[in-house]
């Protein structure tokens, strides 16, 4: 710890004037002399920048963790400590400061990075640093497929599963013309190629698509192109602000009247600020608070009573990558890297998702896939997805080391 | 000028790989090659007043080309990097004869354009790019002819210090140069200028091309340096933050620029291990050292370390008699 | 009244004005003549605050501007009409008369104004940069009166204009006199300075070396061009 | 063949005709003046002549060469330097890098991205050269910016000077100077003028200067050119006691 | 959906698209035509005006309350900015506008962040926008309808203030000849903060009749101020018809270019640009340089 306090001193004089106790500190993070046998993780996420509401669920989840587990005692008798440094969402910085961690913090463990294109970047260094990443957001097919590395688990739903699921209810719908919509970007690229190959698959019909960059702001033209195409049902594949923007134009435009919307992603960081007009929206969703498992129930639970509010796809998705290393380091008694590798190929164990698998092959943990609608709902201020299908994870997963189906 | 500061700098960077362990090496390596990055833009904006909104073109450039040419082409490390260079003048002459046909704000929102432009394309060109992922896991190729050596993490820092090294000579002896000077005499007044006989539309052309040229070096050490690129080292926040490091550093001194880039990176990764706010904190910062160092941060240390009072302002004579 | 007390200062470090000391009445024209580069614009410049660096004292009806920025110094009552008139280009002649007139005229009302200089009434709704260079003087002359100024300061207002032009433009200078207003007339057409001016000013490297009465310096006129004005 | 030889100049912008359809030619060695009242548009010829202003019409022979379309800085290296009318320096260099620079430009390695050393040894000596034919050798390291008025009119003959054009031309030389700097001015130039042989185009407000220097006038008024010949038959002429010497009196 | 209602209905996205840009683009243009200064902070006084419509609007629950509270707070803001950090650079280099500009976006978009979190904040236009209306049997949002009927009134509203006040008579003066307006007893520092603001107020105005659309989030002023860049570019630095055709410009190649186009949506507006200022360095309505 001299290193954090003498740069402390260094920065003391221009930090101490511009923000003398005006600017909360991120808990844990450089809190004076750490106990021997401190757990520390690094979280290199998103504070800042495009994907800051993500990143902000990232943050508040680590902390609800810490608090929890060293209320009971930390892991293993040891208690837990996050280092969260912001990223921006930018792959450079998150390389310098995942790198920061491990080389001069002696961090081992990464995890809560945001962008794929951060994972990807980090990727390659992992074996070098002799560290270990559990991903809980990265959505990327290639992270358990070409791009794959000993060194990465992947404890979320990926993007290619989410589009699997919503896939297998729409065949049992009646729409059999169907366009899409997705972000410019790694994920939305391959949901949109796994959805269109299952799709056809399943002898419906892709009529179109369309990819939209990130930040687009007036969807207006991305609208009339759908209208013009005129499909049964539009598939989305659109994350953040951009979700939003495009839902509320979306209701704005009337387009849920003339085509089923249906998502690949489904936020309460979208519905809350779409608002009624969300509703009867279908997709798949990574996680959402109301599945009704007692490991979500009790997380729920420690959420509301921390925040005032329910928790959003990627604090679930968070909270189970934490379990599962917390449930890793508890089986492998120790934290070493090998150790750990070990410990978590093929691990079992019941997360707030339900029952997940750590496969051994590509390091994806298989998982249930789940359909929900959005609906209002009393007791809650804004509308909330309810969960209308349940698929078993061996009908989500990809094979080993695919991205597609 | 005393000889002293410069064997202090270089002793100082000689020992740095002996007193820095891991992971400060990598940062020395970086503020190295961001400092080349902005001095880069200094040859264009202190010398010649051209202001480039978009010199994160170049700089991207040079970084895909160097990773491209390494991972895809499997060519040794230095070739990888004269490669870039190489291809980065290439691809300023033409872009340069373009945007040196406007001056002021027309100049620098055409090479804006153009650096979006290359963004555009890295993003979309996704079989050779990598599009929004970028290309991880670059190798170092040491190549045939023995050169591990700059392959470590020492040995990059080493062949780093000797780049940009010699591209900070090089700058000075362009600077020392007639056309550097016919380019100063470009910038205090162009119609003077043309009038002795400077074309100045050539000489700012050739500024251009060889800023970028630099440009693209940096570009290309980064690739080698983090072993990855993406799109967004060609996005226009990235032009921003250079510029920002060259006023904040000093224009028209070379050495200004490195301090500008080292302060940046220190503030922001430093503040923001520091705070979430980082950036409040970051922008404050810029905004007094605007207002209290109108000569950047070389113009203030210089004039602390000479004691000496600010050289007589002077103004160019009023049109009136 | 317009009174300058040993004024120095210029521009950037030289010293363009070395003491510059005179007064200039009210109801009068005072004519600043000189060699080009002895400070004459110089003066009317540091009078009128737009020079940096200046010491001195200014004063106009015994208040003292020197100082003051310069709108404030134009809002203490002194008016410029510069060196190559500086119309805005892309206002109308209407629109450059009501840049400086923050209320109704008093003593130079629209029709005074156009009684002067009647072309500028014709032109009102044109902009001021397709005016010739005659009519842009007047449109200059004309946006200072409209200010109500005590002085009135005229930086070499016959500079390119035809001789016609510049006799009527001497009958002008002549009539502000009606108004008691101060006329500071910066001239290097000793003729028009001459045929206009109450009193006379010879400016040298940036000192007032002569000053007399109009009729006076008719009387002394061959040995003051002699020693200061010609070379 | 004359030295240079303009027929039809003209410039016109908007309605204004500043120059129209004028004649001129100068042969070599020849001191030649132009005067005429402010205006006149003196110096809107001489921008024509050196291609810093674009022609409305009009052709411009040097040394039997069409340089009419060429851009000022080629004029400049085919042996027309000029000074401008209101002081045109580098402000913040040095008196001798100011002449430096005018040295370098004529210079087939003027844009040399390497140093020059032996070059830049011929080039500075040049410039100190000039400086001290001008009288400033003493000033050769102070900021142009911070010389006199007078001074730094001569430091623009200088950098014009060390540029050995064929022609010079010289955009009031003497403007702002007091008298004895302008008396000074005029020996220099005249020396200086007999020892090269240069061709000098000459515009000047103060006729002495004119008198003492041409050897022939020009006369523009409002664009045109209304009389041409010696001083003798310029001061005679009608049009120009009108037009220019009746009004300054 | 036959061709003529795809077209009449791009055109009327493009038209509502340029009223938005039109309220950053002239806050832009006015600053720069009489400061002569590229402010990179506007995309985040653009979104300070988001937020505070969106929270006053909450507050309120009315819309009509939200615009100018937006636009008064931001206009307060680019006031006291123009007071403490651009009075002490009059007659220093742009570049160090740059700078300064820089760091108050930094500042503003981390104070934002700081203040209201960052979750995306939503306002809703009030019941009788909240609809469509249908254009040859194409339902088309009132609320876009009414985004151009606010740039109309924006726009023709700057106009008038330009060309009918004593204010704007003033800045146009300023703009032209600043020592000139000066001396003719105009305070030009008192001007340029008045302007500044109204260039501001025009930021934050425009920000909140963005929320309904896009909602108010961190990060919504990034992208949106170069395009507002490209437009001011385009019309011509300083020009206000330019502006105004910019912004039709721009909005109209993304409309139609993301239609027909759309692997091109990244570059089209920066191929544009670069088209219009090689043919003309000065924009299309702007003076050479």
């Amino acid at each position: 710890m001299t290193n954090r306090l003498s740069r402390r001193r260094l920065l003391g004089a221009t930090a101490a004037t511009a923000a003398a106790g005006l600017l909360p500190l991120p808990a844990f993070h450089g809190s004076a002399r750490a106990q021997a046998g401190t757990l520390r993780l690094g979280v290199p996420t998103a504070v800042t920048g495009t994907w800051a509401p993500l990143g902000a669920q990232v943050v508040r989840t680590s902390r609800l963790f810490a608090k929890t587990v060293n209320a009971e005692g930390g892991i293993d008798g040891r208690k837990v400590e996050f280092l969260i440094e912001d990223t921006q969402g930018v792959p450079a910085n998150c390389l310098r400061k995942a790198q920061e961690m491990v080389e001069r913090e002696k961090v081992n463990i990464l995890l809560g990075l945001m962008a794929s294109s951060e994972a990807l970047a980090v990727m390659p260094k992992l074996a070098e640093w002799n560290a270990l990443f559990i991903s809980s957001i990265n959505g990327a097919g290639s992270m358990t497929a070409e791009a794959y590395v000993p060194n990465m688990f992947r404890a979320n739903t990926s993007g290619p599963m989410g589009a699997r699921a919503i896939a297998l209810w729409l065949e049992d719908q009646p729409a059999t013309e169907f366009f899409s919509l997705s972000l410019d970007y790694a994920w939305g690229h391959s949901s949109v190629e796994v959805f269109e190959k299952l799709i056809t698959g399943m002898g419906k019909k892709a009529i179109g698509k369309v990819f939209a960059p990130v930040g687009t702001k007036d969807y207006s033209t991305y609208i009339a192109r759908v209208r013009q195409a005129n499909p049964q049902a539009l598939y989305v594949a659109l994350t953040g602000d951009d979700g939003t923007a495009f839902l509320r134009q979306a209701a704005q435009y009337r387009l849920g009247e003339k085509v089923q919307i249906v998502t690949e992603l489904v936020d309460l960081l979208n519905v809350k600020p779409v608002g009624e007009s969300a509703v009867g929206l279908v997709g798949s969703s990574r996680y959402t608070f109301a599945y009704d498992t007692p490991a979500n129930v009790d997380f729920v639970k420690r959420f509301t009573a921390e925040y005032g509010e329910v928790p959003d796809t990627f604090d679930g998705e968070h909270w189970q990558s934490l379990q599962l290393l917390a449930a890793a380091i508890r089986k492998a008694g120790s934290t070493d890297t090998k150790a750990l590798i070990q410990a978590l190929e093929g691990m079992e164990l019941t997360s707030v998702k339900g029952p997940i698998k750590v496969r051994a092959c590509d390091h994806q943990a298989e998982q249930q896939g789940f359909v929900v609608r959005v609906e209002k709902r009393d007791g809650y201020p804004h509308p909330i997805p309810v969960v209308i299908k349940t698929y078993p994870a061996a009908r989500v997963t990809p094979e080993c080391r695919k991205a597609s189906y | 000028m005393s000889r002293l500061p410069w064997l202090a700098g270089i002793a100082a960077l000689a020992a740095a790989p002996i007193a820095l362990a891991g992971f400060h090496l990598g940062l020395l390596t970086e503020v190295l090659i961001l400092g080349l990055f902005a001095m880069s833009l200094d040859l264009q904006l202190g010398y010649a007043r051209m202001v480039s909104f978009g010199h994160a073109g170049p700089y991207g450039v040079g970084a895909f080309a160097a990773a491209l040419l390494m991972a895809k082409a499997g060519w040794p490390l230095p070739c990888a990097l004269a490669g870039a260079v190489a291809i980065t003048a290439v691809v300023a002459v033409p872009v340069g004869w373009l945007c040196c046909r406007a001056g002021g704000v027309a100049f620098a929102m055409l090479t804006l354009a153009f650096a979006q432009l290359a963004y555009a394309v890295a993003y979309k060109w996704q079989s050779l790019t990598g599009g929004s992922d970028g290309l991880a896991g670059v190798p170092r190729v040491a190549g045939p002819f023995g050169l591990e050596l700059f392959t470590g993490r020492v040995g990059y820092y080493a062949l780093t210090v000797a780049l940009v090294g010699s591209a900070l000579l090089a700058a000075r002896a362009f600077v020392a140069s007639p056309m550097g000077r016919a380019l100063v005499a470009v910038r205090e007044n162009e119609a003077r200028a043309e009038a002795l006989g400077f074309d100045p539309r050539r000489l700012r052309l050739a500024a251009f091309v060889l800023s970028n040229a630099l440009a693209g070096l940096a570009g290309a050490l980064y690739a080698g340096h983090v072993l990855f690129v993406s799109p967004e080292l060609l996005l226009w926040t990235v032009s921003g933050h250079v510029l920002v490091m060259v006023i904040l550093g000093g224009t028209g001194t070379l050495f200004g620029p490195f301090l500008g880039a080292a302060a940046f990176l220190m503030l922001e990764h430093e503040v923001s291990a520091l705070t979430e706010s980082w950036a409040l904190i970051l922008g404050f910062i810029f905004i007094v050292t605007v207002i209290v160092m109108p000569e950047g941060m070389w113009g203030l240390g210089a004039r602390l370390l000479r004691g000496a009072r600010r050289p007589p302002a002077v103004e160019p004579r009023h049109a009136a008699p | 009244m317009l009174a300058v007390e040993r004024l120095e200062g210029g521009y950037g470090t030289g010293r363009v004005l070395q003491g510059v000391t005179f007064t200039a009445p009210r109801g009068a024209v005072t004519a600043i003549v000189g060699r080009n580069g002895m400070g004459k614009t110089t003066t009317l410049r540091a009078v009128m605050g737009m020079l940096p660096a200046v010491t001195g004292a200014v004063a106009v009806g015994g208040r003292a501007i020197l100082g003051l920025p310069v709108h404030e110094v134009a809002r203490a009552g002194v008016a410029y009409v510069p060196e190559g008139r500086q119309i805005f280009p892309k206002l109308t002649v209407a629109e450059n008369l009501q840049v400086g007139q923050r209320v109704p005229s008093r003593l130079w009302p629209q029709d005074r104004i156009f009684a002067l200089m009647p072309n500028l009434r014709e032109r009102l709704g044109n902009d001021g940069r397709t005016l010739s260079g005659g009519e842009q003087q007047m449109l200059a002359i004309a946006r200072a009166l409209v200010t109500d100024p005590a002085v009135l300061l005229l930086d070499e207002p016959s500079q390119g204009l035809a001789p016609l032009i510049v006799q009527q433009l001497a009958g002008i200078v002549r009539r502000l006199r009606e108004v008691d207003v101060a006329v500071v007339l910066v001239e290097q057409n000793l003729g028009l300075a001459r045929a206009v001016a109450d009193q006379m000013l010879v400016m040298v490297k940036g000192e007032v070396v002569y000053a007399a009465s109009a009729e006076r310096f008719r009387e002394e006129e061959a040995s003051v061009r002699a020693q200061w004005l010609t070379p | 063949m004359p030295l240079l030889e303009c027929t039809g100049l003209s410039r016109a912008w908007g309605a204004v005709r500043a120059v129209d359809g004028v004649d001129i030619a100068v042969e070599a060695g020849e001191v030649r003046a132009v005067i005429g009242p402010n205006g006149a548009g003196k110096t809107t010829l001489f921008n024509l002549i050196t291609g810093a202003v674009p022609k409305t019409a009009g052709r411009v022979v040097f040394r039997g060469e069409d340089v009419s379309r060429l851009p000022p800085h080629a004029v400049a290296r085919r042996g027309i330097a000029r000074t401008f009318q209101v002081t045109a320096l580098f402000p913040r260099l040095t008196a001798l890098e100011n002449v430096r620079l005018g040295a370098q430009a004529v210079r087939p390695d003027a844009m040399r991205p390497l140093p020059v050393g032996a070059a830049a040894a011929a080039t500075t000596e040049a410039a100190r050269a000039a400086l001290a034919r001008v009288g400033l050798a003493g000033l050769a390291d102070v900021a142009a910016g911070v010389l006199s008025h007078g001074d730094q009119r001569l430091l623009e003959v200088a950098m014009a000077l060390v540029q050995r054009p064929a022609l010079l031309i010289l955009d009031e030389p003497t403007q702002g100077m007091s008298v004895e700097e302008t008396q000074h001015t005029v020996a220099l130039l005249g020396r200086v003028l007999a020892a090269e042989g240069t061709a000098v185009l000459l515009v000047e407000h103060d006729l002495q200067v004119v008198f003492a220097l041409a050897r022939r006038i020009t006369v523009l008024h409002r664009g045109r050119r209304i009389a041409e010949g010696t001083p003798a038959e310029v001061r005679a002429d009608a049009a120009v006691r009108d037009a220019y010497l009746g009004n300054l009196d | 959906m036959d061709q003529t209602a795809l077209f009449v209905v791009q055109g009327l996205n493009a038209l509502a698209l340029s009223a938005l840009l039109l309220f950053i683009a002239l806050g832009l243009t006015l600053v720069f035509g009489i400061m002569r200064i590229v402010n990179f902070a506007h995309g985040a006084v653009y979104m300070l005006g988001a937020y505070v419509g969106a929270t006053a609007g909450q507050a309120t629950g009315s819309f009509w309350l939200a615009i100018p509270a937006a636009a008064v707070a931001a206009a307060l803001l680019g006031w006291l900015f123009e007071r403490l950090a651009f009075r002490p650079l009059y007659g220093r280099e742009g570049t160090a506008f740059l700078l300064v500009t820089f760091g108050l976006a930094l500042c503003l978009t981390e104070a934002i962040r700081l203040t209201w979190g960052a979750d995306a904040r939503r306002l809703e236009p009030p019941e009788f926008l909240g609809g469509v209306v249908f254009v040859l049997d194409e339902p088309f949002p009132s609320y876009r309808l009414f985004l151009i009927a606010a740039g109309i009134v924006a726009a023709g509203g700057l106009w008038l203030v330009l060309h009918r006040t004593r204010l704007g008579l003033l800045i146009r003066a300023v703009s032209q000849n600043p020592a000139m307006a000066g001396a003719l007893g105009v305070d030009v520092r008192l001007l340029r903060g008045a302007v500044f603001a109204i260039g501001c107020g025009l930021a934050g105005a425009g920000g909140v009749l963005a929320v309904p659309l896009i909602t108010a989030y961190v990060g919504m002023g990034a992208s949106v101020v170069i395009d507002a860049f490209v437009v001011v570019m385009i019309g011509g630095m300083g020009s206000f018809v330019g502006t105004v055709a910019g912004s039709a410009l721009v909005a109209a190649t993304q409309t139609f270019g993301n239609f027909y186009l759309p692997e091109m949506a990244l570059g089209i507006t920066y191929a544009l640009m670069i088209v219009v200022l090689l043919l003309r360095p000065g924009g299309l309505f702007g003076e050479e340089e």
